[in-house]
């Protein structure tokens, strides 16, 4: 039998390790992009564990809602992305620190 | 006619309206706005002359009294009123402010205008300040008046002048923030901003304590006492000279003002508590700052330190009273420290600016300041030598100038305090003539120093009237101090009876 | 119990595709990676009842938002070697922090204090669709957040056109419309001369 | 109330949405150099908004389309605000664009769709419609931040601010999935009604309301939350960051409101304290980092972290007064970082942006008028009176005081003072030193005004600064 | 209608007529020129000086009640009013007459003596001025009023001493001449502040009214200690005396002022305005009176100031620091005789002094102004040939100086040695003995002076040898004048002021201390008072002094180098003045400088505005400038900052770490 708490735990480490990649990751910022869907994905995760047990499918619309956004989210993060490697040349998250102090 | 003139908006917003005029009009019509400038000085001191005249000295009430709602959701008012205490600070102000106008004619040679502006604006805002009976209409003005002088110090000033008006900004703005904060602690006791009101305001004893800790900094700069003084000094050398005469004749007196209005009716209580406090600083502003200004090389520095020293009479005479009335004696030893202190601050609103634009005229033939470049100057400038060494006495104190009414005042009623605080006070005596005179030694006497003081000329016509005014109101005060004491007495009598009472209750 | 083991089983690749998707060295790989996340994430949440929101994930997610992240790593030309130096000295003090959050975060989620009656999952009925009920409640109570939903995604088309969109001023391209509509004054002159007087 | 009855209560926002559309449309069949007709779309479609507020303004509180919208005083308050601030930005940036070759019609459309987010969030009455209208949002700033393709630091900065941006989403929304947990709606007036239902204090609302509140610190930019702020501030053409920096914090004020007070109002113990670490946090990091800084609108961007630090403690103070206190706040602050970024995009010309402190320097010599309007400015930030920013700091100083956090307002006001000092270097490089260039200063009338008009109300709201406050008040619903 | 109805405008109109003057030749000196000034300011000393005369009359030979009367309320707080009156009895009268008198010849004679000094109306100006302040001082009726005159007497000697303001040590002798009255005022303040106190008037009517019952009042200084009120009032107010009569330690200032214009300013200090003091003790006399500790303290100091003070006369080499010198030993007689309550003999010796120390002074003037401002007197010598009626009016004044049997100066001084001999104060015996000692310096050096000047060899150069003359009439007709004076004014005057009650109430006299009345029952008249004499010491004591003084000088001019030689260590002590001076110079105006650096330096500028208002500052931006690195410009650092914030939140709030 599924417990809510397994859920929410799975869903904890998901987040966890989502924060934990975006500090711990020096180099690409793509993968910073792909920390960003885990972290969603955690979320939604909350969202529909939430939805099942309390037997409220609001939760679930709220993820609806939560995919459209982290779309739309990666195409726009995609395109700086691309702006940014076209000017710098680089994706290295330690390349930009021109912005500092 | 003219019976409804509301008198104290128009000395407050005359000069401030006219100095908006003169920023707009600029420096292209220089002329203009140097006699408009004046005119409008005139004006202003005309009308404080006209609320001396219609003054009922008999009463301790606010009197001109103007009310109009200002921020009606939190009832602060546009509420204007003045008494015994007020009346002499505004009349000084538009005093001092037609000197300085006068004064600035030809000294100053870069964006007259905007000095004018300037001291207009200042003077509007510093009538202000004396005039409020809302707090933070007070307040308002007390902040406002900053920016003017900032700029004064920063547009006109010496070399180091940046140094120096930052200084004095943030040293000022620090001390006032945490009346604000006083004052709003104030409001939410009271629910009303209107002083009376909180005059009335019954306070715990810790809550009056820290209240008067939050004044103590705001005034205490403003005097400024020891230990938060050294902004002056800066200030005061790097400021044009109509900066360093204003600072000195009135800006100073805004914190003894602020003690008398707010600190002593409001937590008279605290103010008995720390009334010990008190008197100590300002002893170690007579004392040690008498023997700081003893050293100093520059003219400017050390009539800035004298000022310290003499301020340091104003708040011993506002505290000492306490202690005179408690050691067993009756009130009137009391009341002669407050006025002592009261007549401190006017009288030397009057020395000091006069001191300060004697070295003003110095400097600007010399280009100046430090002693060591003069000496001899009585040769060559011997008319401005002979006000000089007036106005030098009347700083040492010398009876008959007004500089003597109140330290004696404050010196002979402190003795009923305590014989040490009479002591220490009394030093002034020595300190005050030997760093007044022995300045005065080495930059007027003696003979021809060097080629430049060779070189002087004497004070022009228009510095010989500056300079004759001065001289005049300071040995009328000598002589004829009634009419200040007439104005204050039922007012600081009123004052010291809410002094002695409790609030605890 | 069937159930549990299924969830367990999924978490754990959840888990270790999750962890790998941080810890490859290769985006591409790392992209694949989060796409094993998907797909086992979508598994949990058909357990979870959420049939509709499973399918859009893998759909959705896995079909258009992956392929457009493996697109722009392949776009761009990403030299690989550089990007792994000095991973390993910021790890600990990372996995620290991450390992600390997840303490705060796990102590609090698991406490039973989730005032939810139900010991288990609500079960539906075998007819329940649960695409019509969202899609029900979609349209209706949730008409307002859908248009601005639809907003967002308008949004997310212009920044991303907005962005991206280059106008090679170098590029020389013909213009049909321009070259058919000339005019003989746009390319010839006729200019007229003075004949020259020769003078003897 | 059917749906279609309760349409009229968002023709505003419909009618943005739909000029926005027909904006883009017309931009893009409309190729022209400088987007003069979009520019010209976009601000007329603004004044139509406004109107539209103004027509049905509501004067009382209505939650509609199933608690997901809601529709009440501040609402409205802050909706025309909004557009009226956007209206300004607009006129400033349009002169930036066209002297830096930037113009481009789609920064006049996502700007439009920013203002349709923000007025999302304010009228947002669920926490669905907190998040959409956020992103919304959001996600129009990331891509006019990166807008300016040829600029390596905008394309840094949107990377940053994107990046941290969706972090910040990402922990909003795991704390809105714990809410929604725990209380099982979404609608706020129900989590507060589940809230005040519940007896005793429930760990899991205090663990989702601290994710919350980052979330919520992160778009005011609260220390520690406040690292993209100024990369962002100082990284985007200015034009960008002046439309950051004004009207999305007033969107974030509503945005904390709708969130603490109207969804956890009962909690307020509870973030009282998170609040006030916050603000104490970044009022002394943005005052005092601020000092060090050499570029303008790095500095400014540091003293509006000591700002939304100020503006916090009035929504620390958990009162109406409080909470209106803090709207006057944070609509000051928008007017005064208005006039800030709008004397740098004056000073800037072609291929140079005036954004270093000694740009200013003898700017009275250069031009005595606009020091002077700087001068309003800076005095204001640092809230010396006459000026309107004094009042801004009284109003929420009064309420934090009201309700006996007196140390606290000790430690704004000292904190204040330090921050003074980069004010007042400010006014000392243009009336104390000399100029570095004479060039004359090259801006349109219009521009020239509009800054006029934005420094003087500074001194014209100082004097009367009643009618705003009651405003507020008002809004507040108080 | 009689004069004398109305004495109160004569009373004004003596004080206003010199400030009159004094006004119009200051402000207007250039308009009224030279001779206006002079003429201006010579009326007006010259009115005051015949009002006073007139009103001497109707007080002395009229028999006139004392007046006492407010003319003008200066300040009034509460109930206590300040105010400008007149008090004028015999005591002030007298002093009336005689500051007047001497001032107004003093103006004249400043005709000449001045005739080419630039500053010429200025001079003038002052003079006038000080007249103004001295006799305000005299006529008050109140301490604030004296007060004022006593200030006011302060600065006039200080401009008078500067008056040559190109001379670095005279200005620099002004200075020291002001601040040290200021030490002397600084007492006599804190005295006024505890009559204030306890009397609650400064009036003296009232204050000696009621100074009786405060009699045993008590005042507590130091916590603990209980002093009488009545001491510690006439102390601090002869403090103030001390300063104005220049008594030993703060005389420091008068020989010093030799430094003002020869002689005329000197003489003020000399002859007029250091009896101010005097005059002031013998006005409070009904204080004094009251306390034995506050006599005994006057006496002390005035005989150590009278032998101390002669002592170093003796060793001075320029004529007029010999004669101020002389002025400061006489002046401890004066206040040796007040310490013994013999009022009326200080009074006396005032009066006689002023007229011969006048004389003496003039005459130095003559002397210097033929010599060409040469006051060296090694320089001097054998100058009776050349100026007879100098020589003769200086014998005079010498004589009279040294109490010879018959001379004014006579009289007065053994006046005083008598009634310090009646007197029963514990320390009378000292004063006794150094009186006594006093007697034989002061004609070793008055002799001294008058043998080096006039006898002898003739040691001038020879520029001032050729235009060496006898004074100008101007300057010898003043001489003649005050001659007569210093030789008679003793046998007319010794009766009445000492023994006949001239001072009635203005002076009171406890009858336990009243040493005058003891020698009263004595007194047989000026003739039995110089056969007595005779029979006593001092007038062996004064034949010794100028027989030694010729011996040492005329006889054998080589001694004294050999006792110099031989008593050089008090000789170095003598020519130094006990070390007062460079004392003073060290200690306090050194030190005072020092303290005001360290102050400065240290407490301003390092602690005060280094440490803690700049280090405040530099700190901030110490701390900014490391702070801001936190912001490192990478993402993740960002992140993580954002986490830490996140986990330092949920830390405190959800898990409550800090609980």
């Amino acid at each position: 039998m599924l417990m809510l708490t397994d859920v929410l735990v799975l869903a904890a480490i998901l987040f966890c390790i989502s924060v934990a990649g975006i500090f711990i990751n020096r180099k690409n910022v793509i993968i910073l992009l792909m920390c960003i869907e885990l972290m969603l994905l955690s979320v939604n995760m909350n969202f529909i564990a939430f939805s099942h047990f309390h037997g409220d499918i609001r939760g679930q619309v709220f993820v609806f809602f939560i995919l459209t956004v982290a779309a739309a989210e990666s195409a726009i993060g995609l395109a700086i992305l691309v702006v940014l490697f076209r000017k710098r040349k680089t994706i290295n998250v330690a390349d930009l620190d021109t912005l500092k102090g | 006619m003219f019976e409804n003139l509301p008198l104290l908006s128009l000395v407050i917003w005359t000069p401030i309206l006219a100095g908006l005029w003169v920023l707009y009009a600029g420096d292209r019509q220089e002329e203009t706005v140097k006699y408009f400038s004046l005119a409008v000085s005139i004006l202003v001191f005309v009308l404080s002359i006209l609320l001396y005249v219609r003054f009922d000295t008999s009463s301790y009430k606010f009197q001109f009294v103007e009310k109009a709602l200002w921020i009606d959701r939190f009832d602060i008012y546009y509420s204007l009123g003045i008494d015994g205490i007020s009346l002499p600070l505004i009349m000084l102000t538009s005093f001092i402010t037609m000197l300085i106008v006068l004064a600035a004619w030809e000294i100053i040679e870069k964006r007259i205008s905007q000095y004018m502006a300037a001291f207009l604006i200042l003077e509007g805002l510093m009538n202000g300040v004396f005039a409020s009976l809302d707090a933070m209409l007070f307040y308002f003005f007390w902040e406002a008046m900053l920016i003017p002088m900032f700029l004064i110090i920063g547009i006109w000033g010496g070399p180091g002048r940046v140094y120096a008006t930052i200084k004095f900004f943030l040293y000022t703005f620090l001390g006032s923030v945490f009346m604000l904060i006083a004052l709003l602690y104030l409001y939410s006791e009271a629910g009303s901003f209107y002083i009376p009101d909180l005059h009335a305001l019954p306070l715990s004893l810790t809550a009056q304590k820290y209240i008067f800790i939050a004044f103590l900094l705001a005034f205490a700069v403003k005097v400024p006492m020891w230990p938060v003084h050294t902004w002056l000094p800066d200030a005061h050398v790097e400021a044009p000279t109509g900066g360093s005469v204003i600072l000195a004749a009135i800006m100073l007196k805004m914190g003894g003002y602020g003690f008398l209005r707010f600190s002593l009716p409001v937590v008279p209580d605290a103010s008995f508590a720390f009334d010990g406090l008190m008197i100590t600083l300002s002893l170690i502003a007579i004392v040690y700052i008498g023997f700081v200004a003893l050293v100093q090389q520059d003219m400017k520095k050390l009539i800035a330190y004298s000022s310290i020293s003499h301020m340091g009479f104003a708040t011993l005479g506002f505290f000492v009273a306490f202690s005179i009335y408690h050691s067993g004696n009756s009130a009137s030893g009391a009341i002669m420290a407050i006025e002592g202190g009261m007549m401190q601050m006017i009288s030397h609103g009057f020395i000091s600016a006069a001191l300060f634009l004697c070295v003003g005229v110095m400097y600007e033939r010399l280009h100046s300041r430090q002693i060591k470049d003069y000496g001899g100057v009585v040769n060559t400038m011997p008319r401005f030598a002979a006000f000089m060494m007036l106005f030098a006495m009347a700083n040492a104190g010398l009876p008959g100038t007004s500089g003597f009414v109140g330290e004696f005042l404050v010196i002979i009623s402190s003795f009923q305090a305590s014989f040490l605080i009479a002591f220490l006070a009394a030093t002034i005596l020595i300190l005050g003539a030997a760093f007044t005179l022995w300045m005065y030694k080495r930059v007027i006497f003696g003979d021809i120093a060097n080629d430049k003081v060779a070189e002087l000329t004497d004070i022009t016509p228009r510095e010989g009237l500056i300079l004759g005014l001065l001289a005049i109101v300071i040995l009328l005060f000598g002589v004829w101090p009634a009419p200040i004491f007439e104005v204050m007495h039922p007012t600081i009598e009123h004052l010291f009876e809410h002094m002695i009472q409790t609030k605890l209750g | 119990m069937i159930e549990q083991i299924i969830f367990y089983f999924f978490a754990a690749i959840l888990i270790i595709s999750a962890s790998m998707v941080i810890t490859v060295r290769n985006p591409v790989h790392a992209a694949l990676f989060l796409v094993l996340s998907f797909f086992s994430s979508a598994a949990i949440w058909l357990l979870l009842e959420a049939e509709f929101l499973a399918i859009t994930l893998v759909l959705v997610y896995v079909g258009a938002v992956m392929v457009l992240f493996l697109f722009v790593v392949m776009m761009l030309d990403i030299n690989l070697a550089p990007l792994r130096e000095g991973f390993t000295r910021y790890l600990p003090v990372g996995i620290l922090v991450a390992v600390l959050m997840l303490l705060f975060m796990a102590l609090i989620v698991s406490s039973d204090s989730f005032n939810l009656n139900q010991a288990e999952g609500i079960k539906h009925a075998a007819d329940y669709s649960n695409t019509a009920e969202l899609g029900l409640i979609l349209y209706t109570e949730y008409l307002y957040p859908f248009e601005i939903a639809g907003a967002i995604l308008l949004v997310a088309i212009i920044a991303a056109i907005a962005l991206t969109m280059r106008k090679s001023k170098t590029l020389k391209t013909p213009k049909p419309e321009q070259q058919v509509a000339v005019k003989r004054e746009d390319r010839v002159r006729l200019v007229k001369m003075e004949s020259e007087k020769r003078d003897t | 109330m059917t749906i279609t009855a309760e349409l009229v209560f968002i023709v505003p926002e419909i009618t943005l949405l739909v000029l926005a559309c027909i904006i883009l449309i017309a931009d893009t069949l409309h190729i022209e150099k400088h987007a003069t007709l979009t520019y010209w779309l976009a601000q007329i479609a603004l004044i139509v908004i406004i109107f539209l507020v103004l027509i049905d303004f509501p004067d009382e509180s209505k939650r509609l389309f199933f608690g997901n919208f809601v529709s009440d005083s501040m609402s409205g308050v802050l909706k025309v605000s909004i557009c009226a601030i956007t209206i300004c930005v607009f006129f400033y940036s349009y002169d930036y664009l066209k002297e830096h070759e930037l113009i481009k019609g789609e920064y006049f459309v996502l700007g439009l769709f920013a203002v349709l987010g923000m007025m999302v969030m304010v009228s947002a009455n669920s926490l669905l419609t907190v998040y959409l209208g956020l992103e919304l949002m959001s996600l129009s700033l990331y891509s006019m931040v990166a807008m300016h393709r040829e600029s390596q630091t905008a394309s840094e900065a949107a990377m940053k601010y994107f990046v941290l941006g969706a972090l910040a989403s990402g922990i909003l929304l795991y704390g809105i999935s714990i809410l929604y947990g725990v209380s099982g709606t979404l609608e706020l007036p129900a989590l507060s009604a589940y809230i005040e239902a519940q007896s005793g204090n429930n760990i899991l609302l205090v663990f989702g309301l601290v994710f919350v509140i980052v979330g919520i610190a992160f778009k005011l930019g609260l220390v520690p939350f406040h690292m993209w702020l100024p990369d962002v501030y100082e990284g985007s053409p200015t034009s960008v960051t002046l439309f950051v920096s004004t009207a999305p914090k007033l969107a974030a004020f509503a945005m904390a409101i709708r969130l603490l007070v109207d969804g956890m109002g009962p909690m307020a113990g509870d973030w009282q304290g998170m609040l006030i670490i916050l603000s104490v946090l970044s009022m002394a990091a943005g005052n005092i980092i601020a000092i060090s800084q050499t570029n303008i609108k790095r500095m400014l961007a540091y003293s509006t972290i000591a700002h939304m630090g100020f503006f916090m403690l009035g929504i620390a103070s958990a009162t109406q007064l409080g909470y209106a206190g803090s709207m006057f706040y944070v609509m000051i602050y928008a007017l005064m970082i208005m006039g800030a970024f709008g004397m740098v995009i004056l000073l800037g010309r072609k291929g140079y942006e005036a954004d270093n402190l000694d740009d200013f320097k003898g700017l009275s010599d250069r031009s005595p008028w606009f020091a002077f309007i700087m001068l309003i400015l800076m005095f204001s930030m640092a809230g010396v009176p006459p000026f309107i920013g004094f009042w801004a700091k009284w109003f929420v100083l009064k309420e934090i005081i009201a309700n006996g956090y007196i140390w606290l307002a000790t430690v704004a006001v000292i904190l204040s003072v330090i921050g003074a000092y980069y004010y007042l270097r400010i006014v000392k490089l243009m009336y104390f030193d000399k100029p570095q260039q004479m060039t004359a200063i090259k801006a349109s009338q219009e521009m020239r005004f509009i800054l006029s008009l934005n420094g003087l109300s500074l001194l014209f709201l100082g004097f009367m600064p009643g009618a705003l406050m009651t405003l507020c008040i008002r809004a507040i619903g108080y | 209608m009689n004069i004398f109805d109305n004495m109160e405008a004569i009373y004004l109109a003596i004080v206003l007529a010199p400030l009159t003057g004094a006004i119009i030749a200051g402000l207007f000196g250039r308009i009224v020129g030279r001779n206006g000034a002079h003429w201006v300011t010579i009326a007006g000393v010259g009115i005051a000086s015949i009002l006073s005369l007139i009103a001497y009359k109707h007080h002395v030979f009229d028999g006139a009640a004392a007046y006492n009367g407010a003319v003008y309320t200066w300040l009034s707080v509460g109930n206590i009013h300040f105010e400008v009156g007149f008090l004028v009895d015999r005591l002030s009268v007298t002093m009336m007459v005689v500051v007047t008198f001497v001032s107004w010849m003093i103006h004249i004679y400043t005709i000449g003596y001045m005739h080419d000094d630039l500053g010429y109306q200025r001079f003038f100006s002052y003079m006038s001025l000080f007249t103004f302040f001295m006799l305000m001082l005299v006529m008050s009726n109140n301490f604030v009023q004296l007060f004022f005159g006593w200030e006011g007497v302060g600065l006039v000697s200080y401009l008078l001493i500067g008056f040559w303001f190109k001379r670095d040590k005279a200005v620099f002798a002004g200075l020291k001449a002001f601040l040290v009255n200021r030490v002397g005022d600084f007492g006599f303040l804190l005295g006024i502040a505890a009559i204030l106190m306890y009397f609650n008037t400064l009036d003296y009517a009232e204050v000696f009214q009621q100074a009786p019952a405060l009699s045993t009042a008590t005042i507590e200084i130091v916590a603990g200690h209980d002093w009488s009120l009545m001491s510690f009032i006439c102390i601090c107010l002869f403090i103030g005396a001390m300063g104005k009569s220049a008594q030993v330690p703060l005389h420091v200032w008068l020989p010093d002022s030799m430094e003002g214009p020869t002689p005329i300013s000197a003489l003020i200090h000399a002859a007029t305005m250091v009896t101010a003091g005097i005059f002031m003790v013998a006005r409070m006399s009904p204080m004094f009176e009251l306390s034995e500790t506050a006599l005994s303290f006057v006496m002390v100091i005035g005989a150590v100031t009278a032998i101390s003070m002669g002592l170093v006369g003796l060793v001075q080499n320029d004529i007029k620091r010999v004669i101020a010198y002389s002025t400061l030993s006489q002046l401890g007689y004066m206040t040796v005789a007040l310490g013994a309550s013999a009022y009326a003999a200080a009074m006396f010796h005032l009066v006689t002094h002023a007229f011969f120390k006048a004389l003496l002074f003039l005459c130095a003037g003559a002397v210097i102004i033929a010599m060409h401002h040469e006051q060296d007197m090694r320089k001097m010598g054998g100058l009776y040939r050349y100026m007879p009626i100098t020589w003769f009016t200086c014998l005079i004044g010498s004589l009279a100086l040294i109490g010879f049997p018959g001379t004014s100066g006579f009289f007065s001084k053994d006046a005083i040695i008598e009634a310090v001999y009646h007197s029963n104060l514990p320390v009378a015996g000292f004063a006794y003995y150094a009186v006594l000692a006093g007697v034989f310096i002061t004609a070793l050096y008055s002799f001294r002076l008058f043998f080096l000047t006039f006898h002898g060899k003739e040691r001038l150069n020879k520029h001032t040898w050729e235009h060496l003359h006898e004074a100008p009439k101007v300057i010898t007709v003043p001489l003649v004048i005050l001659a007569i004076p210093s030789l008679l004014a003793g046998i007319f005057l010794i009766g009445p002021m000492l023994f006949d009650g001239y001072f009635m109430q203005a002076i009171h006299v406890a009858s336990t201390h009243d040493v005058l009345a003891e020698m009263g029952k004595d007194y047989h008249g000026v003739f039995s008072f110089t056969l007595h004499a005779f029979k006593s010491a001092p007038v062996y004591l004064t034949l010794a002094g100028v027989v030694t003084a010729w011996v040492l000088y005329i006889k054998f001019p080589y001694m004294p180098a050999i006792l110099e030689k031989r008593f050089s260590l008090l000789h170095k002590i003598l020519i130094n003045k006990y070390g007062f001076d460079d004392f003073y110079q060290v200690v306090f105006a050194r030190g005072s400088r020092e303290i005001g650096r360290f102050l400065w330096r240290f407490g301003d500028v390092r602690l005060i505005d280094g440490f803690f208002v700049n280090g405040t500052a530099l700190t901030i931006r110490w701390f900014s400038s490391v702070v801001r690195t936190i912001q490192s410009g990478y993402l993740y650092d960002y992140a993580f900052a954002m986490i830490l914030g996140l986990l330092f939140l949920l830390g405190i709030f959800v898990h409550g770490i800090l609980n």
